[in-house]
């Protein structure tokens, strides 16, 4: 098998894609000639030339409406923000516009937003947030947010082929950091299921995104002592797939949920009240939770390290747990 | 443009459609019948009619909310958008939203929603479709003089012009934005002054004279539908009531609406034909068949049922 | 003491910080000659003037901006969304903009944007939203939403009064269905403190706005059932306080948390997780939540109504945390 | 208009000073001293420095990515700017923002956030402040021609327009978009030509040019100031370097880089200082206080202290 990088395995599913199925067309600032900000669609626009490849006005609003509107055309747009962070300029559009569409109306949205998000790379506060929590709390939108490149090509390939707008979080340190084993041939990892990443009998530990590497590489320390972590990758955020974890925590009775998004309701607070509630008889210690503090995402290297959960901070949260 | 009495009783019916509706509505809504909000267009009925009249049945429209004209030119019912306005089931959005939030693309109505101008990057999106697809199909935005203040407005008309899209902006300049009057909202005399800011024509015509907006939309269309790009129309009209029924307008200047009322797009409408020497007999067929159809409306709405609560849960996703 | 209601309670606050801050000034849409839609500054125009009543073009993103270089230049700027739905409109320059600016650069941004918002009036998917979450999870913004008149305006003085941006979440059934007792002197609710709106042994209820009386009236009945519940009014979602929520739950050992917005991410899972952290040992059933469901507001009225919890919900599930 | 040559040699004091601070940072940055993204203003120095000269000292400004001149100008210190870029606590964000994502209330700079044209907005309330007070202050906006395709753009100006606000609108179009050129941007020739939508005086102008920039700024304020409501001022200039300098820009012809080079503002400024017969003894005075500072600047900041992490917690709200 081919092993490539997380950035590669988002180009190959995008490429694949509007390869076998010319409903599929981008848009984005900057995506055709230049070949986006983190190079991801060079070489689309020769390729599929600029009908396809679109690269739009500093718009976001005006391009996601656009996109709502191709999709409800029958196109199926997947729509490149820059940054993350600049998605909240196209905030109506997507939780007003694509989100309530078909519940109101019946008639499906087929959109991906590819958001480039997370920190780690002193990109400051403006262009290292995490978005995902506003869009999870938003009925009607999906949520993806993959940690290996092989969930990156399978869920960009179901997030473009689902019929409701998604919004595909794409970690940035992943980009280049994370290399991994992807097949050739076509295949998909389905929304909404969780994925077991290493198996485990003392301690559950639950995150996604640029947290799990940080968390594997946690739960190897704490193997040398004796303690075995499970970790459970989410995947898909909304619609978030809970019997995996369910079944963990009643396997080990202890939990910690980490991730790189501010504490307040984020993800981590939601599948904690879950566990808390479905699994509360065979909880061995209470729910743990590491994630940001409350603060905007700071840019200098040491108080982003500060802000940042890692694999240091998440060993030591893990030893509470056991010595609980 | 010389067209065929069928035609011009066409647009009267339309336009009679239109208006009995909403006057049932509001008498609805007076009796307590209808929850949440009541809009109507009335007085700006040419607007939505003449433009749609316009169109071919696969062009898309993204109405506003004075627009019901579209809805109907378009192929909505009567009994539909009753059904809406009162909660049913039988509505287009089964419950799920109210009054004209509602659309249909099998008549190729994107949905209405209320954040004001959202619908103007969309309908610049289903242009983008056409434009990628080869259709010669176009698409056509609604929305008022206030909603040409929103960002909106602004990223959607210089996308389309940017990308050269088949799209028409016809924007209802009924002079207010519910209490704001158009002095506290622009600094220029006309919303096409806006337009002029994207590259692509823009015009001003009566809005309440439908043949006028007719004939401006069919060209505006075949100069989209030939490659030619977006057009701005601005169609000059004024709120007649309330910016919904709750609200007694009494911050509009009463001269104001006496000038209007002088000149209502139905009243004048009617004159023309007359003067086109269309029978009385026709013009009074047109009134009783919309007379009908009202009260079916009405009566098959009401006896609609209501959906069950647990309908609420369904349809958040598509399959 | 004068009885009033929540929206006169809100009219009051506004007038008198007006009258007694000349930096305090007013812009929305239609606040002006006509009164605002709820017509709460009603006569604020006649009395304050032009300059500090400013009816705005429909801009949210341009007059939310606009209060904030007021705000940075001195001013105490009130923003009326006209319904909290819109706020989606201006969500860029709230969440980038206003919440980051302390933060990065010292400067205070003292701002309070009215947000209209909440169900049963059936207003649809539109008119109808609790956007509360998506601010609490954004640092740098303080987010309040009082369920009494009382309440009401003394955290929108103690909003007006604060330096930093302020989401104030005033609900619109409570607008003419809640009054209450007001003193006529001035007086503040500060920000940041929860209220115990019902003393009870037996269950804690937490929940705010327009839930606290479907909540009170469920206590009742509970009682004649010889349930004490003890109902903690949060008032203030972010920076929300925990001492009396927890001092609570060590009391009665169950808890159930009840509100208005969608559950997933929502503060309802926030707080539970946060009891199931701190208050662990003292749980003697599951914490449990009842919340909207994860839809859209539909409009019709029999939707709608399966869609709010209401005072029969809430004793449903109390009876559940009674039984288990 | 006749300036002193001290006057002149102020322009030129800035130029140079700008010029040198992000060349040496360009430096630091290839040295992997500067963390995340490096933006500098190479042949647009003048449009900054040219208009912030105009201004009063309480005048308020809120500059853009392009605009460290601004930010000297109104007082900012190049050890600030530095230390700033090196994330360290003596920065004006104390490590909190990279770059030149900062400002500073008390030189009257509003702080530049990335989010392009969300200063418009802002700026205008801040001459909204001014409006309401009575104060004779103006506020002066900064932005490229990417920025004026956003809705906050059209918001902003339009809410200026509507309340006759004190406050200019200073658009460098440098004729990108980070790789985007002006005419995938708009179907407009000028910027200029979208602000014409909002009824206020619009201007063109040399940006490269910085006594026309001087100029144009003293007019357009002194008319802000005296109630006359907002000026647009459309700088054409040229973007020299990448979008950043991560970026080659080989998306760039290179014959419009090698003609905007013979325009570049500072050789032309100083072919101009040489005419009005200034000693070149002068200049080279300025260029070794220059040198002097900006080494300074960067010794000040590399020997600065990095924040403690535990400084992250600190100051989310205000007390
Ligand atoms: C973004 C947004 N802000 C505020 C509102 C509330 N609102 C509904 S209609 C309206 C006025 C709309 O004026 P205009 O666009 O001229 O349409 P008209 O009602 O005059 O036909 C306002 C302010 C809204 N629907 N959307
Ligand atoms: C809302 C938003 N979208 C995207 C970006 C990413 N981005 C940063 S600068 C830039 C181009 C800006 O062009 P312009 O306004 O002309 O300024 P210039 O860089 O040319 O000086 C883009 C797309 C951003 N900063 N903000
Ligand atoms: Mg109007
Ligand atoms: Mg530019």
């Amino acid at each position: 098998m081919q092993k490539i990088t997380y950035l590669e395995a988002i180009r190959q599913a995008l490429w694949e894609e509007m390869d076998q199925d010319e409903r599929v067309f981008l848009l984005g600032e900057d995506i055709g000639t230049y070949g986006g900000a983190f190079k991801i669609t060079k070489g689309f626009l020769e390729k599929f030339g600029e009908d396809r490849v679109i690269d739009t006005p500093l718009s976001e609003s005006g391009f996601v409406g656009a996109a709502i509107g191709a999709a409800l055309m029958g196109m199926r747009p997947v729509v490149e923000m820059q940054f993350a962070d600049f998605i909240s300029c196209a905030f109506d559009q997507i939780v007003n516009m694509a989100a309530k569409y078909h519940y109101r109306l019946g008639d499906p949205v087929p959109l991906v937003i590819r958001a480039p998000y997370g920190g780690r790379l002193h990109a400051g506060p403006f262009h290292s947030q995490c978005p995902e929590a506003w869009f999870i709390h938003s009925p009607g939108l999906k949520v993806v947010a993959p940690s290996t490149p092989y969930d990156a090509k399978g869920l960009l390939k179901a997030s473009i082929r689902d019929p409701n707008p998604v919004i595909y979080c794409e970690h940035k340190y992943l980009y280049r950091h994370a290399k991994g084993e992807v097949p050739a041939e076509d295949y998909v990892v389905p929304l909404g299921q969780s994925d077991v990443k290493r198996e485990g009998t003392d301690i559950t530990l639950i995150t996604y995104g640029a947290m799990v590497e940080e968390g594997l590489q946690a739960a190897d320390q704490m193997s040398e002592q004796g303690i075995e972590v499970e970790l459970v990758d989410l995947c898909t955020l909304y619609p978030f797939e809970t019997d995996t974890i369910l079944a963990s925590v009643k396997k080990t009775g202890k939990v910690l949920i980490v991730h790189e998004a501010p504490q307040v309701c984020g993800i981590g607070g939601e599948i904690a009240a879950i566990i808390a509630q479905e699994a509360f008889r065979h909880l061995d210690a209470p729910v743990m939770r590491l994630t940001a503090p409350h603060t905007p995402v700071p840019f200098s290297a040491p108080l982003e390290d500060y802000y940042l959960p890692n694999a240091v901070k998440i060993a030591a949260k893990l030893n509470e747990l056991v010595s609980y | 443009m010389d067209l065929a009495v069928d035609d011009l009783l066409k647009f009267y019916y339309y336009l009679r459609l239109t208006r009995g509706l909403e006057d049932r509505v509001i008498k609805l809504y007076r009796q307590g019948k209808v929850l949440g909000g009541c809009y109507v267009g009335t007085g700006e009925e040419a607007i939505s009619i003449g433009s749609a009249c316009a169109l071919e049945p696969d062009d898309v429209v993204a109405p506003s909310h004075r627009d019901l004209g579209v809805h109907l030119v378009k192929g909505v019912k009567p009994k539909e958008y009753m059904a809406n306005y009162l909660g049913r089931r039988t509505g287009p959005t089964r419950g799920r939203d109210g009054n004209i939030h509602f659309g249909d693309l099998s008549h190729w109505i994107i949905g209405f929603i209320s954040p004001m101008a959202d619908g103007i990057p969309v309908a610049t999106g289903a242009a983008l479709a056409f434009k990628i697809r080869r259709e010669s199909r176009i698409a056509v935005a609604y929305f008022g003089d206030g909603a040409s203040s929103r960002g909106d407005f602004h990223e959607g008309l210089n996308l389309a012009a940017v990308l050269t899209l088949p799209i028409l902006f016809i924007c209802h300049n009924n002079q207010y934005a519910y209490s704001v009057p158009l002095s506290r909202q622009m600094a220029v005399q006309h919303v096409a002054d806006r337009a002029k800011a994207y590259g692509f024509p823009t015009r001003i015509i009566d809005g309440n004279d439908i043949l006028a907006v007719y004939e401006a939309t069919k060209e505006a269309a075949a100069r989209a539908r030939s490659g030619g790009g977006p057009t701005f129309i601005e169609c000059k009209t004024m709120r007649m009531r309330g910016h919904a029924e709750h609200d007694d307008a009494s911050y509009v200047p009463r001269e104001l609406l006496d000038e209007w009322r002088g000149r209502d797009p139905i009243q004048g409408f009617e004159g023309y034909l007359r003067e086109r020497g269309v029978p009385e007999g026709r013009l009074k067929e047109v009134e009783t068949q919309v007379f009908k159809e009202i009260e079916e409306a009405v009566e098959f709405a009401e006896k609609s049922p209501f959906p069950d609560g647990l309908e609420a849960l369904e349809g958040v996703f598509a399959e």
